[in-house]
Order: C-alpha cells, then sequence, then structure tokens
C-alpha cells in the first residue's frame, strides 16, 4: 500500500554511511537528550512537562531510527514501512484512548472498583 | 481429492547423494515424489495445494457444524445438541470458516498464484513459506485437539471477555482456542512478510506494480492488512491467555479491567480481518469475469486504487461492531460515517466489473458463474451492511440473525463464491486436468440456491427479532418458517460441496491438453499446466498489463484482433539448465511440530512445553543454518557462482525469532 | 467447452429477486411480537423512521444491480460460432469517477440524517421514570428508587418483566452483575449492551398499555437464549395499581401448608439467596444474586421468564429440577413432592 | 529471446541486486516485520496506559514503587547498545572482523546487563508486593515490559549466534548485511524501550 507507484524511488544503499567517530556523537546526542529527560520527570507533571517529554522522546525515536537505523541514508521504501507502522499503530490505538476511555485522567464513566460485586459462585 | 495422484517428476534434484546436515542428525531429505516429498517440500506451488487441501478438510467439518447449528433451530425448542453443544458449535464453526478455511484458502491461491502471476520461480522465501504452512497445520489441529478431551471452546468467535475469563469459562476450551489462535497467527504474519517481500522484491523484468495482475494486487493489499492485524490480535489473545493460565487481570471486571478493552483489540483485528477475507476474493473474479468476457478488465487502475483505499478505510471503521457496547455519540457518530463511505470503494468495485461484463462476449462456464454471483450476491451483503452503518438501525440489528444474513453474504457470497470461481478457473492449471463443467454446473446451481434459501429467510429473521447465537427458541415468535426454509437451505448447500468432491474426484481422468485452456490473459497461463517446478523455462520479460494476452493477439490491419501463430511462451524446447532453486527440507515441520507441544504444555504440564520449546528451537537452528541450496544436489551444471555452504542469512532468523518468541513466553 | 444454455442461467438468478420478494411478503404477514419493524414506542419509530428510507435505498441500489447484471447476462451473452472479440474497452474514467462521486453523495445525505438521531437517541430523558436494570447469568433484575413523581415511596425491586407507565419516557440505568449482556425489547427501542463495571444510560418508552416481549441480544453463556424479559406498559390507572401493589409487604402466612412451606423456606436454604420484604431480609454474603421474591404471583413468568408462573406444572418442575434451564445458579437439594406442596402454597401468597 | 536467458530473481538469495527494486529481501522482510512489531508495542503500552488510570484495589501502584534513578541507568545501557551495534556494522562492512566481534560482544553484553537489571527491577518490585496477579496495574505493567525484555533477549541470542558465526569464519564482509539485519531488530527494541521509558517511567500523573 505504501509502496504504490513509487518504485522508481528506491535504489541500493549507495549512500556513505556516517563515521564511527559521527556515530558516537549522536550517542552522546541521545545521551544529553535522556540526561534532559530525567530532570523533567522528576518535575511536577502539567502539560507542558509532558509536552516536553513527549517532544524529546520521539526526538530520540527518529534520532535512533534516521542514523543508526541508517533510514536517513537507505531506501525510502523502508522508512514508508515503518512509519506506515507506525502511523496505524499511533491512529487506532490513540482513537481507543480517546473514545472508550480517557488518556492522561481519570476514568469517569466505570463503576468505582468497592461498588463492583464480588463474583458470585459459578459451578458448571 | 487428486492431490497424492502421480504428477510429473519436479525436476528439482537430480542426484541422490547423501548431504551431511549442518546440525549432522539426519539426512537431507531428497525423494521429488511420494509423501515424504510434500512434506519437505519448499515448493509454492505445491505448499498452496497443501493449504488448498487443508483447507478444503476444515471446510467440511466447518460445514458440519453449521449443518448441526441448523438442524438444532430447523424448529422451535430444538432438541438435537444440548445448549452447550449448541455453543461449542457455532464457536468452532466461526473460528474454523474464518482462520481454517477462508484464510487458507485465499493464502492457498496467493502462494501458487503470485510467483506465477509475477512470473518469478518462487515465493522470496521458500523455506518460510514451508514453515507458515506447516505452522498453520498445526495451529489448526491444536486448535481441535482439544475436542479430544472434551476442551472445546464455547464463548463464540469472537469471545467477548469476561465470560472468556477463568471464571465463566473455567473448561480449557477457551486455552485451546487462544493459543491455536496465536499459533495460526504467527503462521499469517510469517505468509505475509513473504508474499509482500515476494510482490515488491520479485517480479520479473518489466512488470511494474501497474501491470501486476490484479489478483496479485488485491492479495498484496490483503498481506499488509494481515501484516498490521495479526499483532493487534495477538496482543489480545496474550492478555486473554495470561489471565488465564497465569493469573493476569486484565479482563477481570473485579479487578477494575474494562471488558471494552478486548472488543476494541478484537475487531481493530476483526474489521480488517474482514477485508483480508474477500480482498483476495475480489481479485479472483476480478480475473475471471474478463477472461470469459473476452474484454480487459473494465478500469484496472480504479480497481487497484479502490483496493488499497478499502485496505485503508478498513482500519477506520472497527467501532461499528460495539455500537451498542456503550460508547459514546460522538464515537458512534464518527464510526457511523466512516463505515457509509467505505462503501463507496466496494461500490466502485461492483459497477467496474458490471463494467467488464457489459459489451462482452459472456462465456458461461462455471467459474464465470461463480464469479458473477459473486457481483450480485455481494453486492445483497454490501447493502444490508449500509443499513447497519446507520447505527440507529444498528441497535436494533446487531446480535440479530440480520448480521448473519449480512456477514454470510459477504463471506459465502463474496469469499467463497470467489474462491470457488478460483477452483474452477484454476483448477487445470494446478492439476492438469478439468473439473467437470456440467457437474460443476449443478454444483453451481445447487449452492446458489441453498445459499439464498439458508440466508436470504435470516434477513427477515433479524429484522423479526431473532437474536443470534441461541440455542433454541420458543414456539409462537413468528420465526418457524424462516428457520425451517434457512435448515432446508444449509442441507442443499451441504449436498452442492459433495457434488464438488464428487466433481474433484472425478477430475482425475479429464486431462486437459491445452495448458491455456480458457484462453487466459496472465503470465500463469503461459506455461506448462501443471508447470514445471521452476515456473518458466525461460524468464519472463513484461511489457504490458495482461501480458500474455498481449503476446497472443495482435491487432491486425483490419482493425481486429488476430491470434498470433505462434505466441512467445515461456516453455523452451529443452529444459533449461542453470536454474537453482531451494532444496526440500524437513526443519520447517520440525518448528511447527514443536508450537502444539508449547500449548499443550502450558495448559497442562510446562514440561510439555520445555520439550516443544526445545523441538521448536533446535529447528530454527537447523533452517537457519541449514544452505538454503543443498550444495551437493544436482543441479542442471553450475553457471551460478552460488556455492557452498553459506549461512542462511539473518531474515530468517528474525522471522524465526518471533516463532521462538512463543516458544519463550 | 460446454456451455450452459443461457436461458438456464437467467432463470437461476431470476430465482433470486422472486425468493426475496416472497420472503418479505410472507415476513408482513406473519405474527412476530419482537418484529423490528412494527414499532410501537417514540424512539423504536424513529430509528424505524431511519431504516425504512436507507432501507427502499438499499432496494433501489439492488434492483439496479441485478437487473444491469441480468441484463448483461442475456444481452451480451457469446452465441455460438462467434470467435470475434468485442470491443477492447479498458475503461471510462468519467463514468468511474460517476460511480465514485454519486454513492458518495447519497451516503452524505444518509449521514446528515442519521447524526442527529444518534446523537438524540443517546440523550438521557427529561422527567423520566428511573430504573435501574441489572443482567446477570440468566435473568434481569428492576430497581425502582423512590419517586414521588411516580408514586413510589418505597423502593421497588422486581424481575424479568419491566413495568412502566404508557406515554411516559423511561430512562434506565443498565449494570451487569457478571458478563455483558444486552438489554431489548424490540418495539421500544433498540438494543444497549450491559457491561460489568459500566453504568449505561438507555431509555423505552411505550406509546400504548401492553406487554412487550425481549431478551438479552449479547451471547452471555449456556442460558443465553433463555434469557428472556418483558416489558409491561400500563395506563394511568393500572401503573398507580400496580405501584400501590408494590408497596404492600406480605403477611406471613400462620396456618396450614403454607406456614409449613414459611419455615421449609428458610431450612432449605432459599432464604439464602432469595429475599422476601419484611421476611426473609438479608441473604448469604456469597450467594449468587437471586430474584427477590417479595411479589413473586404478581409476575407472569419466572426464571428469565421462559417459564409462565401461572402453571403450577412449571413451578413445580422448576422446584424439582432448577437445572431443567441449563446453567441456572439454583441450588435446592432433593425435595419430597409433600415439600413442594409447601412451598408452593407459601410462594403463593406473595401476590 | 531463446539464446538469452534472462535470469528472473532467485529465491532465497540475499544479494540486492537480483531484486526487482534492487532491495535485499531480507532487509525488506525485516522492515515489514518492524512495522508489524510498532502494531504489537503500540497494543501493550495503549493497554497499560489506559489501566494505569483505574484504580488498584490490592497492592501498591506501579508508580510509587518506581526506582527512577535505576531505570534510568539500564535506560542509558540499552540506549548505548545501539551504538555498540552500530559500530560492529561500520567494523564488518570495513572487513576489521575483530573488532566487529568485539563490538557483537559488547552489544550483547550490554543487552544482558539490562535484562538482569529488569530482572532485578521485578524481584524488587515483588518484594514490595507487586506480584503478576496483584492489580490491573501490575499486569499491565509487567506484560508489557516482559514483552520487551523477551525481545531484548531474544536479540542477545541472535548476537551471540552472529558472534559463534563470525569465530568460525562463515561471517564474511559479503555477508555484512546479516549483522545489519540483526542490528535493526536490535535498534527497534531500543526505540520501543525509549517509547516506554518515557510514556510509563517518566510521566505519571
Amino acid at each position: 500500500m505504501a509502496i504504490a507507484a513509487h518504485e522508481e524511488t528506491v535504489h541500493g544503499s549507495g549512500h556513505a554511511h556516517p563515521s564511527d567517530l559521527q556515530y558516537v556523537y549522536v550517542a552522546l546526542f541521545l545521551g544529553v537528550v535522556t540526561g534532559a529527560e530525567i530532570v523533567l520527570g522528576y518535575r511536577h507533571p502539567n502539560a507542558l512537562i509532558i509536552g516536553s517529554l513527549l517532544t524529546l522522546m520521539v526526538i530520540k525515536f527518529a534520532t535512533v531510527a534516521l542514523w543508526f537505523m541508517h533510514l536517513r541514508f537507505d531506501s525510502l521504501l523502508f522508512r514508508r514501512f515503518f512509519l506506515t507502522g507506525i502511523l496505524l499503530a499511533a491512529g487506532v490505538y490513540i482513537a481507543i484512548m480517546m473514545t472508550a476511555f480517557q488518556f492522561f485522567g481519570n476514568d469517569t464513566t466505570s463503576v468505582p472498583l468497592n461498588k463492583i460485586p464480588p463474583p458470585a459462585r459459578i459451578t458448571r | 481429492m487428486a492431490l497424492t495422484e502421480e504428477r510429473p517428476l519436479l525436476e528439482l534434484t537430480a542426484g541422490d547423494d547423501e548431504v551431511r546436515q549442518p546440525l549432522g542428525s539426519f539426512r537431507r531429505p531428497t525423494s521429488t515424489t511420494g509423501w515424504r516429498s510434500w512434506i519437505t517440500t519448499v515448493d509454492h506451488k505445491r505448499i498452496g495445494i497443501l493449504y488448498g487441501a487443508t483447507a478444503l478438510t476444515f471446510f467440511a467439518i466447518g460445514g458440519l457444524e453449521a449443518l448441526l447449528i441448523r438442524a438444532q433451530l430447523a424448529q422451535p425448542n430444538g432438541q438435537v445438541l444440548s445448549p452447550e453443544r449448541y455453543n461449542q458449535a457455532f464457536t468452532m464453526h466461526g473460528t474454523t470458516m474464518v482462520f481454517l478455511v477462508i484464510m487458507p484458502m485465499l493464502a492457498a491461491f496467493a502462494n501458487y498464484l503470485i510467483p506465477l502471476q509475477i512470473g518469478a520461480r518462487d515465493v522470496a522465501f521458500p523455506r518460510l513459506n514451508a514453515l507458515s504452512f506447516w505452522i498453520f497445520l498445526f495451529g489448526g489441529l491444536f486448535l481441535y485437539s482439544g475436542a479430544v478431551l472434551d476442551q472445546i471452546a464455547d464463548n463464540g468467535w469472537f469471545n467477548y471477555a469476561p465470560n472468556s475469563g477463568v471464571l465463566y469459562s473455567p473448561g480449557h476450551g477457551i486455552d485451546f482456542w487462544t493459543l491455536g489462535l496465536q499459533i495460526a497467527g504467527i503462521a499469517s504474519l510469517l505468509g505475509a512478510v513473504n508474499l509482500i517481500v515476494t510482490c515488491i522484491n520479485m517480479r520479473a523484468p518489466g512488470m511494474t506494480l501497474m501491470r501486476m495482475p490484479i489478483f496479485t494486487w488485491m492479495a498484496l493489499v490483503a498481506q499488509f492488512l494481515l501484516l498490521f492485524a495479526i499483532p493487534v490480535i495477538t496482543v489480545a489473545l496474550f492478555l486473554l491467555m495470561f489471565d488465564r493460565l497465569f493469573g493476569g487481570n486484565f479482563f477481570v471486571v473485579q479487578k477494575g479491567a474494562d471488558p471494552l478493552m478486548w472488543q476494541h483489540l478484537f475487531w481493530i483485528f476483526g474489521h480488517p480481518e474482514v477485508y483480508i477475507l474477500v480482498l483476495p476474493a475480489f481479485g479472483i473474479v476480478s480475473e475471471v469475469i474478463p477472461v470469459f468476457a473476452r474484454k480487459p478488465l473494465f478500469g484496472y487502475p480504479f480497481m487497484v486504487f479502490s483496493g488499497i483505499a478499502i485496505g485503508f478505510m478498513g482500519w477506520g471503521v472497527w467501532a461499528h461492531h460495539m455500537f451498542a457496547s456503550g460508547a459514546g455519540p460522538v464515537t458512534v457518530a464518527a464510526f457511523s460515517l466512516s463505515t457509509m463511505f467505505i462503501a463507496v470503494p466496494t461500490g466502485v468495485k461492483i459497477f467496474n466489473w458490471i463494467g467488464t461484463l457489459w459489451g462482452g462476449k459472456l462465456q458461461f462456464t462455471t467459474a464465470m458463474c461463480f464469479a458473477i454471483a459473486l457481483v450480485s450476491q455481494f453486492t445483497i451483503g454490501g447493502l444490508s451492511g449500509v443499513t447497519h452503518s446507520i447505527s440507529p438501525s444498528d441497535w436494533q440489528q446487531t446480535d440479530t440473525y440480520y448480521i448473519v444474513a449480512h456477514f454470510h453474504y459477504v463471506l459465502f457470497g463474496g469469499s467463497v463464491f470467489g474462491i470457488f470461481a478460483g477452483f474452477y478457473f484454476w483448477w487445470p492449471k494446478v492439476f492438469g486436468r478439468c473439473l467437470d463443467e456440467k457437474i460443476g454446473k449443478i454444483h453451481f446451481f445447487t449452492w446458489l440456491i441453498g445459499f439464498n434459501l439458508t440466508f436470504g429467510p435470516m434477513h427477515v429473521l433479524g429484522l423479526q427479532g431473532q437474536p443470534r447465537r441461541t440455542a433454541t427458541y420458543a414456539d409462537g415468535m413468528g420465526w418457524n418458517l424462516m428457520n425451517l426454509l434457512s435448515s432446508i437451505g444449509a442441507f442443499t448447500i451441504g449436498v452442492g460441496f459433495l457434488i464438488f468432491i464428487f466433481n474433484v474426484v472425478k477430475s482425475r481422468n479429464n486431462v486437459v491438453t491445452d495448458p491455456d485452456p480458457w484462453d487466459a490473459r496472465t503470465l500463469e497461463w503461459a506455461t506448462s499446466s501443471p508447470p514445471p517446478a521452476h515456473n518458466f523455462d525461460i524468464s519472463p520479460t513484461v511489457s504490458s498489463l495482461d501480458e500474455w494476452w498481449h503476446r497472443k493477439y495482435e491487432l491486425g490491419d483490419d482493425h481486429k484482433l488476430h491470434r498470433r501463430e505462434h505466441p512467445e511462451s515461456f516453455t523452451a524446447a529443452t529444459p533449461p539448465e542453470n536454474i537453482h532453486l531451494p532444496s526440500p527440507s524437513y526443519w520447517p515441520l520440525i518448528i511447527a511440530a514443536g508450537l502444539p507441544f508449547i500449548g499443550w504444555g502450558l495448559i497442562y504440564s510446562y514440561w510439555l512445553a520445555g520439550f516443544g520449546g526445545l523441538l521448536t528451537f533446535v529447528g530454527i537452528y537447523g533452517l537457519v543454518l541449514e544452505p538454503s541450496v543443498d550444495p551437493d544436489a544436482g543441479h542442471h551444471g553450475h553457471a551460478d557462482t552460488h556455492d557452498t555452504h553459506e549461512p542462511e542469512p539473518a531474515a530468517v532468523v528474525a522471522g524465526a525469532a518471533e516463532a521462538e518468541e512463543d516458544a519463550d513466553q | 467447452m460446454t456451455r450452459l444454455p443461457a436461458a438456464r442461467r437467467r432463470k437461476g438468478l431470476r430465482l433470486v429477486p422472486v425468493l426475496a420478494l416472497s420472503l418479505l411478503l410472507s415476513a408482513c404477514a406473519s405474527n412476530a411480537p419482537q418484529d423490528t419493524l412494527k414499532p410501537e414506542g417514540p424512539y423504536a419509530r424513529k430509528i424505524d423512521h431511519l431504516f425504512n428510507p436507507v432501507f427502499l435505498i438499499a432496494v433501489a441500489v439492488f434492483c439496479l444491480v441485478q437487473g444491469l447484471v441480468l441484463f448483461a447476462i442475456v444481452k451480451f451473452r457469446r452465441r455460438p460460432g462467434d470467435e470475434d472479440f468485442p470491443e477492447q474497452l479498458h475503461g471510462n474514467t468519467r463514468l468511474e469517477l460517476g460511480w465514485t462521486i454519486l454513492p458518495a453523495i447519497i451516503l452524505g445525505a444518509v449521514g446528515v440524517f442519521t447524526v442527529p438521531v444518534i446523537f438524540d437517541l443517546s440523550e438521557v430523558p427529561k422527567n423520566a421514570l428511573q430504573v435501574e436494570v441489572t443482567g446477570q447469568k440468566y435473568w434481569w433484575s428492576y430497581t425502582y428508587q423512590a419517586q414521588s413523581k411516580f408514586g413510589i415511596s418505597d423502593p421497588i425491586i422486581t424481575a424479568n418483566e419491566l413495568h412502566i407507565p404508557a406515554g411516559v419516557p423511561v430512562a434506565l440505568k443498565l449494570d451487569s452483575k457478571d458478563v455483558i449482556h444486552s438489554f431489548w425489547a424490540p418495539r421500544l427501542n433498540g438494543k444497549k449492551d450491559v457491561v460489568p463495571g459500566r453504568v449505561h444510560d438507555w431509555k423505552l418508552e411505550a406509546d400504548h398499555p401492553g406487554v412487550y416481549s425481549g431478551q438479552c441480544a449479547e451471547f452471555c453463556g449456556i442460558s443465553h437464549a433463555n434469557m428472556r424479559l418483558k416489558v409491561v406498559a400500563h395506563d394511568k390507572a393500572g401503573w398507580a395499581d400496580w405501584v400501590a401493589h408494590m408497596q404492600t409487604k406480605p403477611t406471613k402466612p400462620t396456618s396450614g401448608l403454607a406456614a409449613e412451606g414459611y419455615d421449609l423456606f428458610a431450612q432449605k436454604g432459599c432464604s439464602g439467596c432469595h429475599q422476601v420484604d419484611g421476611e426473609y431480609q438479608t441473604v448469604a454474603a456469597d450467594s449468587p444474586s437471586a430474584p427477590n421474591l417479595t411479589h413473586l404471583f404478581s409476575r407472569d413468568c419466572f426464571a428469565g421468564c421462559i417459564y409462565n408462573l401461572d402453571d403450577r406444572n412449571e413451578v413445580e418442575a422448576w422446584l424439582r429440577n432448577p437445572q431443567r434451564k441449563a446453567g441456572s445458579l439454583m441450588r435446592i437439594g432433593q425435595l419430597s413432592e409433600a415439600e413442594i406442596d409447601r412451598l408452593y402454597a407459601y410462594l403463593e401468597t406473595l401476590k | 529471446m531463446t539464446d538469452t536467458i534472462v535470469h528472473a530473481p532467485i529465491p532465497d538469495q540475499s544479494e540486492g541486486h537480483h531484486t526487482s527494486t534492487g532491495l535485499s529481501n531480507e532487509k525488506l522482510a525485516m522492515w515489514a516485520f518492524l512495522g508489524s512489531e510498532c502494531l504489537l508495542f503500540g497494543g501493550l503500552i495503549s493497554v497499560f496506559l489506559i489501566y494505569r488510570n483505574k484504580p488498584v484495589g490490592v497492592g501498591p501502584k506501579v508508580s510509587q514503587i518506581y526506582d527512577i534513578p535505576f531505570t534510568s541507568v539500564s535506560s542509558f545501557v540499552l540506549l548505548m547498545s545501539s551504538l555498540t551495534m552500530v559500530l560492529a556494522l561500520a567494523g564488518i562492512q570495513r572487513g576489521d572482523h575483530r573488532r566487529a566481534r568485539i563490538w557483537i560482544l559488547t552489544t550483547a553484553a550490554l543487552g544482558a546487563t539490562f535484562v538482569a537489571g529488569q530482572v532485578y527491577e521485578f524481584t524488587s518490585f515483588v518484594r514490595e508486593g507487586l506480584g503478576y496477579t496483584t492489580n490491573l496495574q501490575s499486569s499491565a505493567f509487567y506484560t508489557l515490559t516482559g514483552f520487551h525484555g523477551v525481545h531484548v533477549t531474544i536479540g542477545i541470542i541472535m548476537l551471540l549466534s552472529l558472534y559463534t558465526l563470525s569465530l568460525r569464519g562463515n561471517l564474511p564482509t559479503e555477508k555484512a548485511e546479516t549483522v545489519e539485519i540483526v542490528g535493526l531488530y536490535w535498534h527497534f527494541v531500543d526505540v520501543v524501550w525509549i517509547l516506554i521509558f518515557t510514556v510509563v517511567y517518566l510521566i505519571h500523573p
């Protein structure tokens, strides 16, 4: 599906890959971002903190995918496969969380736990 | 079944040298005939046949279950089955028909046809392909193995929580169901990866995506749906399994779980699943109709893109199975609208088929009859679908026989009619023998009448308020006549199936001489029937859609089409000499054989699971380390520089890893 | 290739609409108490009014498609000996766009009419009679909290038969004690799932007094088929009578078989699960939920509304073996016929 | 036509130049598989997110007993294993097999450290009174992180297999793609943990 009419855009991984040193820089960058995340994680969570944590998460995700997984250098087809998976997953699962339940809040439609009756004796 | 008959030798390996194994244990299979060649085969065509034969067997079983259901419901207060048995019957009927019949039948077509239609020697990973089949078979056998111990699932194919929990279903039936579907799921996932790579990477020179035959296209879309939908049901099945076997709380309401979680996960898988079941069947009839209308498919690009559109939109409509489950009005409205609009690309397909018929010169072979019947019967299913995309009317119709009627018009009138069109159409290709046309017609009309008699009245029953999944109904509800008609229809379908089996048996003597008996259009008809192991003596090059047809016909000076005297085909006078094909292997069978033991082990004793895990683990290493092409197997020459013990590339490691993953859980 | 005479093929397909039509006709003629096409209240009617035009559109499209297919089969069949090719038409973009856009427009129009109905039906009615509905394996219980507007001063608990005043909206709060059920009285409204751990709002209204049949519509286990219900709609006076009757307490029988039955009711463990207001108030902590029997004999049916209460044989058969309804949670030891007579005599006093 | 026999793609050949797109079958298969895995982990993560807000009833809430510093260290370890993985690949692509083996082994070791950390974390949680069956959150938590742990473990097994192959000289430079494909799987497992670390550990309302 993702590949319809795009076969001419793909070709072998002819591009030069980064040098070892560049990989180390990327890893350092990831380390720094992780540090920032941890610092933010200790703050009281409000919309801003959660927003920046999620942003940093996406940045890390993208960095690993683009550099270490070579998506930056490799065929567009691979990127399409992976993105289709990610977007479908994000789409359907966020839809569940938005429709039937609530995401980062309390679910109010449920019966409180102590009001749920104990299981009846079922002997079949 | 004419499956084990003598077929032309697969010219695969010549020598019968005994080849040492990487693991040193036992000899590499070399036979090309007999049962051993079938259980070790990695040939996509033989695997396709195995899929088909297995699925037909399960079709008979699932059909018997359906007959039990209809016998029980033929009259009010039926006493044929106890309520318990009735629930088991409808559960296994649904599960079998979806997972063990229609899916593998379509897998049979996809396996057999895709490499031939795109001009390839085989699928991208032939050994993985064999693994998929064996895992599927053992998954199905595992699912039914519970019956030996009278542990049969009885909570419906949808298996809603919390009734599926240990508390309300204390037996092991649901465990067999859960684990069996997980095993079958591995098979589907591996198959999907394999066929996607095949379609993308194995096409013959010149076979661009927009020259791919429409069946290959629809099967490809279905494989993408499988690729992304299988993990979702895997999550649901794992959670349920952990609940039941390890005391998890995912669907335990008393611990605060929400039963709707199961429904969401199940239907996120379940709706794309509907298109997985029906899109390849659409592909089949889109191949059959042009051949017998002697016209190209009307609007090929529209057919392709509507298939892709259905594939995408299929992800946005799952909650229409849950309109009455308690979602808020905004959700209901949104999914109502998305469901209505998925009818648009489906409608495009129907009108394009009519466009193909229009102005053609229709030849009513049995395959064509089934194909046209799909157009007409599926339309009914599609239209009843529109009536309950209107969620308020779905509040009346859901969980009634109206829904049963609807999805049988989709899955029987759609998928099964399409599949049988395919059977009649490709039978000569696969076996070199024709199914008898006269008997085929009798089969067709028995089914057309039986089918409408079974499921037509169910519309009425549903609108008159008969809920589905009820083991009995009282007299005086006004449902007696329709139920009786429906049961008569079901047994008519049963008779039709016997006629088909008779036709299959009889076809042994009906050898075809022309490898292209229907004057067909696509590449698979450009080789011998049945095709040689390497498919094409000469590798095809493609320059148009419907390549084979364009090689047969040319436009003359009189603006009429003329058949060329000797169309360029892909068969050579002398067999080709430098074709390497992967050698047969025992390992796929061994890997798959471990999985049921893991299942039984998880239910009854971890020792069994350990044994199964070990078998699978060893099998994976055996498969990975075994060279795909047996170095000592004789080839006709060694023109290629491709030899010696190359370890199998890692994709197989990774693919198998996920089988292993289940082993480890 | 052998070819099928076109006439036979035509006949085969012509059967389909004929069959469908005759089925529809016979459907209209028969008497089905749960017919969704014969609404008896405003909500069900709203659904019906939405369904009917859409159904007609569907029938129109059905006729169009089948007509085109049949026409093509007849007109474009290949004559014997005709070896020529028809015109090799590959498609017609304008036409194809047309049959993409036109259905989209029709469906869009249908959608415009659908959405308001969804919101309408999802709205909780004001000034409605409030009833809490609880589903459990395999029967329904109903609780009416005190509502002065409807003359209810003490809570009313009853089972299987939902009594409502006609012409008045009824707001239901649906909850389940075990698995998912679905509450459905087809002539009064569509169905709504009854999900454990969630409370769902739903509503009913009947135009006229009468008895409306319904049943559980979500598969809930072995006796799913036997989880039926009745909605009894009263006129004004009837409603007042019913409420007044339900506000009374039964009197303890003092003599005769009924008095012996009263004692047996406790001895045999019935009171461990079944409540009788004013007499047997508390049930065992771990008992499965069982119907409140205070006004048992004011009902018409019992055990998920599958047996008639006015048939003494049915009641006795039940006391002999409650397992005659598969999956019944009622456990009662072997009773002698004399004990059954006594218990029946007592139960009969619970009017 | 008859004298030049054009080679159609021959199955099971890892060399990319035989295929219609020029891409290797195995790599394409791995990417397809990873696309599919997105929906698996997406499902597990969302089940956890949905159930985390439900009342727990018995036992502690998971978020009450997180050891963020410990998890941060093990997350960092896993993150760095991605670096060593990519260095291993660069090594084998250069033909530097000795270095490639060292990095492969390092990656496996870092992965093993992560898994060991997870085992420690699980046992300490159990000591705090949060078993698998304790409450809704705990089931969801252990399932999600356990699934991830199993993926890491499978990755370690594949890395060790590569190491053995290389020792035996069965992993020549032409087969560098095998390492790349295992590497893709490994990095994927890493990016999944990036999600889990943020969404499960750091953000807890």
